[in-house]
């Protein structure tokens, strides 16, 4: 069963729930290392995502109108950030009306190449990629998306480990360890989000 | 968290419109995308700088003659989004172009990157400078480099004299990447600053303790360090900010004496006193002083230092007249 | 006690050190018996002021072109002594004489009734008016009566543009007696204040009280009530204001909205809205206003309110010229 | 055996150990009702009065130096009422080279008649005359200096029951009572020095 443009409105809605959930959580992880804004930034977001959201079109049309939402109501590292990997997501997606799991992938992936231009960091960092990059792995090493979200929080837990390099939390230097990044942590909870929307649909959930 | 607001997603609308009803004369608000710009704009480069909030009277209070032509303002420590910037550059922007000042922060530098992009795209001419002034972050081109604190408002102002004499657009930047080559400055604080939306201060400080090496945005700085005079703090501010900047005996510097936002002038007139008689050791002379809560971080308790070396060109420029809500000489 | 000082002592004479050598092309420091006066001093009747420090930039922030001569300050919360205003009053009255401008405290008014009579036995011409502008206070002839607060900045601005027009000792006072008839002021205190002798604040407040009707010398007020939402906070100061003055429809007014020292611009703007929304409904004009923290109650986080009933005649020695540190425009 | 100016000079020297050690309580009593300044500035006064002490003179020249200093140090509303008490003291004992017990309490009332023009108040209003009205009610019932200063104190300390209506802590209203007024505290200090210094050259120590 392929994944069709409803099932990624259902991803973005989770996705709010979430992190309306979580927002308190993030902005804590944020004030240890960095300014306090990342939980009302990122639900600001999602919020103005899901009013946004497209009735009609294709899944690059829901994940450009997420990418816009992201761009135009965040702010901060954050906005930009994830509203480039919405944004190359749906480029990558462009004129598919349902997406397989190798869709699926390339579109992630492209979205994470666009953080890493948009943001000029790498793994290790300690930033937001730490989530994605082992989730990456985990869908080319052919396992589920369950097992991807798995990764990304296992990927965003780690991140106590890292001297922040990248973002706010650098100026910390090595007082930034022993602390998790705020994006990590956000993007964690979009990687458990994909799961819970679309294991159903990829067909991973029987 | 006990604040003077209404509800929290209401801070920084309700704020700017009160600034704009206090300020007529000088601004006007864009509500929707929130922007503020200079009620009469000349035809000159047009300055266009902005940020999270919290930071008053950073930006819009430097809006005007002999400053900025629009400022945009972010929520609460949060860099604001490129539709405020594309805006106000609509707005602003004539033939002889806009210049973006960013603070050397991820998330400004990337939104104000978008909103030039999207600019451009418009046929707009858009430079950009970023500034980072902070010697308390170690400057490496690994990390997120330094970020950009008080010596922007020097920034604001210089480059603003020179737009408001009307040179080009790389007249203007030139001015300023001069500008930010020789200001340095570094803060601590005494108190920890509460972000409307998070409800608790990011650090809290024991009776004797301060937070040296701070930003500007509520965050903890480099190191916690045992309470200090008056003249002890200054010394902690004024040596790395002298020593990086490689102040020689002789030179002529502007120096800005800036409080968080919290500290009152009592306080900083102490500061200051200090700040000059330090730099008068060096052989520095202060050839300009300002002294103010300027850059600030929400109701925190502080100090930052910023000393910008300056030659009879920024001298001038300095002096030029300036008439804005918070600076205001010469007119 | 967390403060940016040296020795207690000291923190007066060290910030009027900072104040003088930051605005030396202002104002020229006495040290003993300790003023601060007009760098030059032009033919015209002088205004003198003074009081307790810690309230500033009141009252060394305004001297300068179109406001104050002198000003004598005390310790914290302190009333200056006659020698100070007596010395400052041999150095800048001349042939118009002198007026002192005075908040109603026992301590000032004794201490500069004192010093009137040394300066009349010399032979120097001085009047004096005595300003009560709080309406948290009860005013009666069987108290202190009412305090001066936040409106003595309003009348320290009006008499002073009369002083540069030229007028005479007569004619300075009756402005001034115009303003201290016409204004009223009150506020509230969502911190308290601590006074470096003492070391710890006169007052705190839990995380929901406020107290309301405070003064500027980190008193209590006259309740402590449950926290506020910022409009609330300003219908709670602007109602008695308003109705103290009896302000009627179609009224102009000056509208000062004023931090207590450790206010952010952010909250004082947010304020500031409110009392100009208030204004309005009352169907009240505020033709001129400012905001920010000019009378002071040290690290204070706290607002007030004043409002001036305004003619044409106030209005336009409120737009006359005025440079000093902390109220500049139109020079 | 007559009051002597080395007499009042001690008197003064008691006076100032006094307040420098209760300096301190008198200004929390001033943070409660009034500015907390009361405690700092009556040790500045002191201590110039202290310093200012002429070694030569007359009795009413040491009154008269000590008025001077509490005038040009103390400032706020206890300087010059302090000031102007010592001056009307000093004017009372003019050309006397020694006190007896009358000339001492003619010298008192004439300070709190002094006390009374420069303040404008009067007993009951919760200020310093409530204690020193008790006091000299003492002297003028024959009592001793000692009888006088425990009448002084019993003063100062009645005042939590008043509300008051002059100085600063007439601000308070309602809000003044259950605190003792400052400047009634120090006044009692007063009372209590003049005693320990005077009591035996007065003979009524024996
Ligand atoms: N250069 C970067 N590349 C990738 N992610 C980054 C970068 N800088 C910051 N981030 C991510 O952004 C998060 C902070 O987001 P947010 O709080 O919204 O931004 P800000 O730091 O501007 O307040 C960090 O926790 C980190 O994961
Ligand atoms: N009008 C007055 N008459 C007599 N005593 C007064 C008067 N006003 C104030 N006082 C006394 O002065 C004391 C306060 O002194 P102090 O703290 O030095 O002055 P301030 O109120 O100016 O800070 C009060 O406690 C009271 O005893
Ligand atoms: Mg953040
Ligand atoms: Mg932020
Ligand atoms: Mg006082
Ligand atoms: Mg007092």
């Amino acid at each position: 069963m392929p994944v069709t443009a409803d099932d990624l409105r259902h991803f973005l809605r989770v996705f709010q729930e979430k992190i309306q959930a979580q927002a308190p959580y993030l902005t804590e992880l944020d004030a240890a290392i960095g300014d306090a804004d990342h939980g009302s930034g990122i639900e600001r977001g999602v919020n103005a995502v899901v009013a946004a959201l497209p009735a009609q079109g294709d899944p690059s049309a829901v994940l450009k109108s997420a990418a816009m939402s992201f761009i135009g109501k965040v702010g901060g590292a954050s906005g930009p950030l994830y509203g480039t990997a919405f944004l190359r997501a749906s480029a990558a997606l462009a004129g598919k009306p349902e997406l397989g799991r190798e869709d699926l992938r390339d579109a992630l992936e492209a979205g994470y190449r666009g953080l890493i231009e948009r943001g000029k960091a790498e793994a290790g960092d300690k930033t937001m990629l730490d989530a994605w990059r082992p989730a990456l792995d985990a869908l080319e090493r052919g396992e589920t998306l369950r097992q991807a979200a798995q990764a990304a929080a296992a990927g965003a837990e780690a991140t106590t480990t890292l001297i922040a390099r990248k973002g706010r939390a650098s100026y910390l230097g090595e007082r930034s360890l022993g602390h998790i990044d705020p994006g990590a942590a956000s993007s964690a909870l979009l990687w458990q989000s994909l799961a819970e929307a679309l294991s159903g649909p990829l067909g991973e959930d029987t | 968290m006990k604040k003077m607001i209404n509800a929290v997603p209401d801070v920084v609308r309700e704020a700017c419109e009160g600034f704009a009803a206090a300020h007529a004369d000088l601004v006007t608000l864009n509500a929707e995308p929130l922007y503020l710009s200079r009620a009469q704009m000349p035809d000159q480069v047009a300055l266009i700088s902005g940020g999270g909030s919290g930071h008053e009277p950073l930006h819009a209070g430097f809006i005007g003659r002999g400053m900025l032509a629009a400022a945009c303002p972010g929520e609460v420590f949060t860099s604001p989004v490129p539709d405020q910037m594309l805006a106000a550059t609509q707005r602003v922007a004539g033939k002889k172009g806009a210049l973006y000042i960013v603070k050397n922060y991820t998330g400004d530098v990337m939104n104000f990157e978008l909103a030039a992009e999207l600019a451009a795209a418009e046929g707009l001419e858009v430079q950009t400078v970023v500034i980072g002034d902070d010697v308390a972050v170690q400057d490496s081109t690994w990390t997120a480099g330094r970020r950009g604190v008080g010596g922007t408002v020097l920034l604001e102002k210089l480059a603003g004299a020179a737009a408001e004499e009307g040179r080009d657009l790389n007249g203007v930047r030139q001015v300023a990447e001069g500008v930010i080559q020789n200001v340095r400055s570094m803060g601590l604080a005494l108190t920890g600053a509460t972000v409307p939306a998070a409800g608790t201060p990011n650090f809290t400080l024991g009776a004797q303790e301060l937070e040296l090496g701070i930003g500007i945005h509520g965050e903890p700085g480099r190191a916690r360090v045992p309470m200090m005079s008056a003249d002890e703090m200054v010394e902690a501010l004024l040596g790395p900010v002298a020593d990086d900047l490689d102040l020689k005996r002789g030179e002529e510097v502007i120096v800005l004496t800036n409080g968080m936002g919290g500290t009152p002038l009592l306080e900083l007139y102490i500061a200051h006193r200090q700040v000059l008689r330090l730099l008068k050791d060096r052989g520095v002379t202060a050839a300009r002083n300002l002294v103010g809560n300027y850059v600030t971080s929400l109701e925190m308790q502080g100090l930052s230092i910023s000393v910008l070396r300056a030659g009879p060109e920024q001298l001038r420029l300095w002096d030029a007249p300036v008439m804005t809500a918070a600076l205001r000489w010469g007119c």
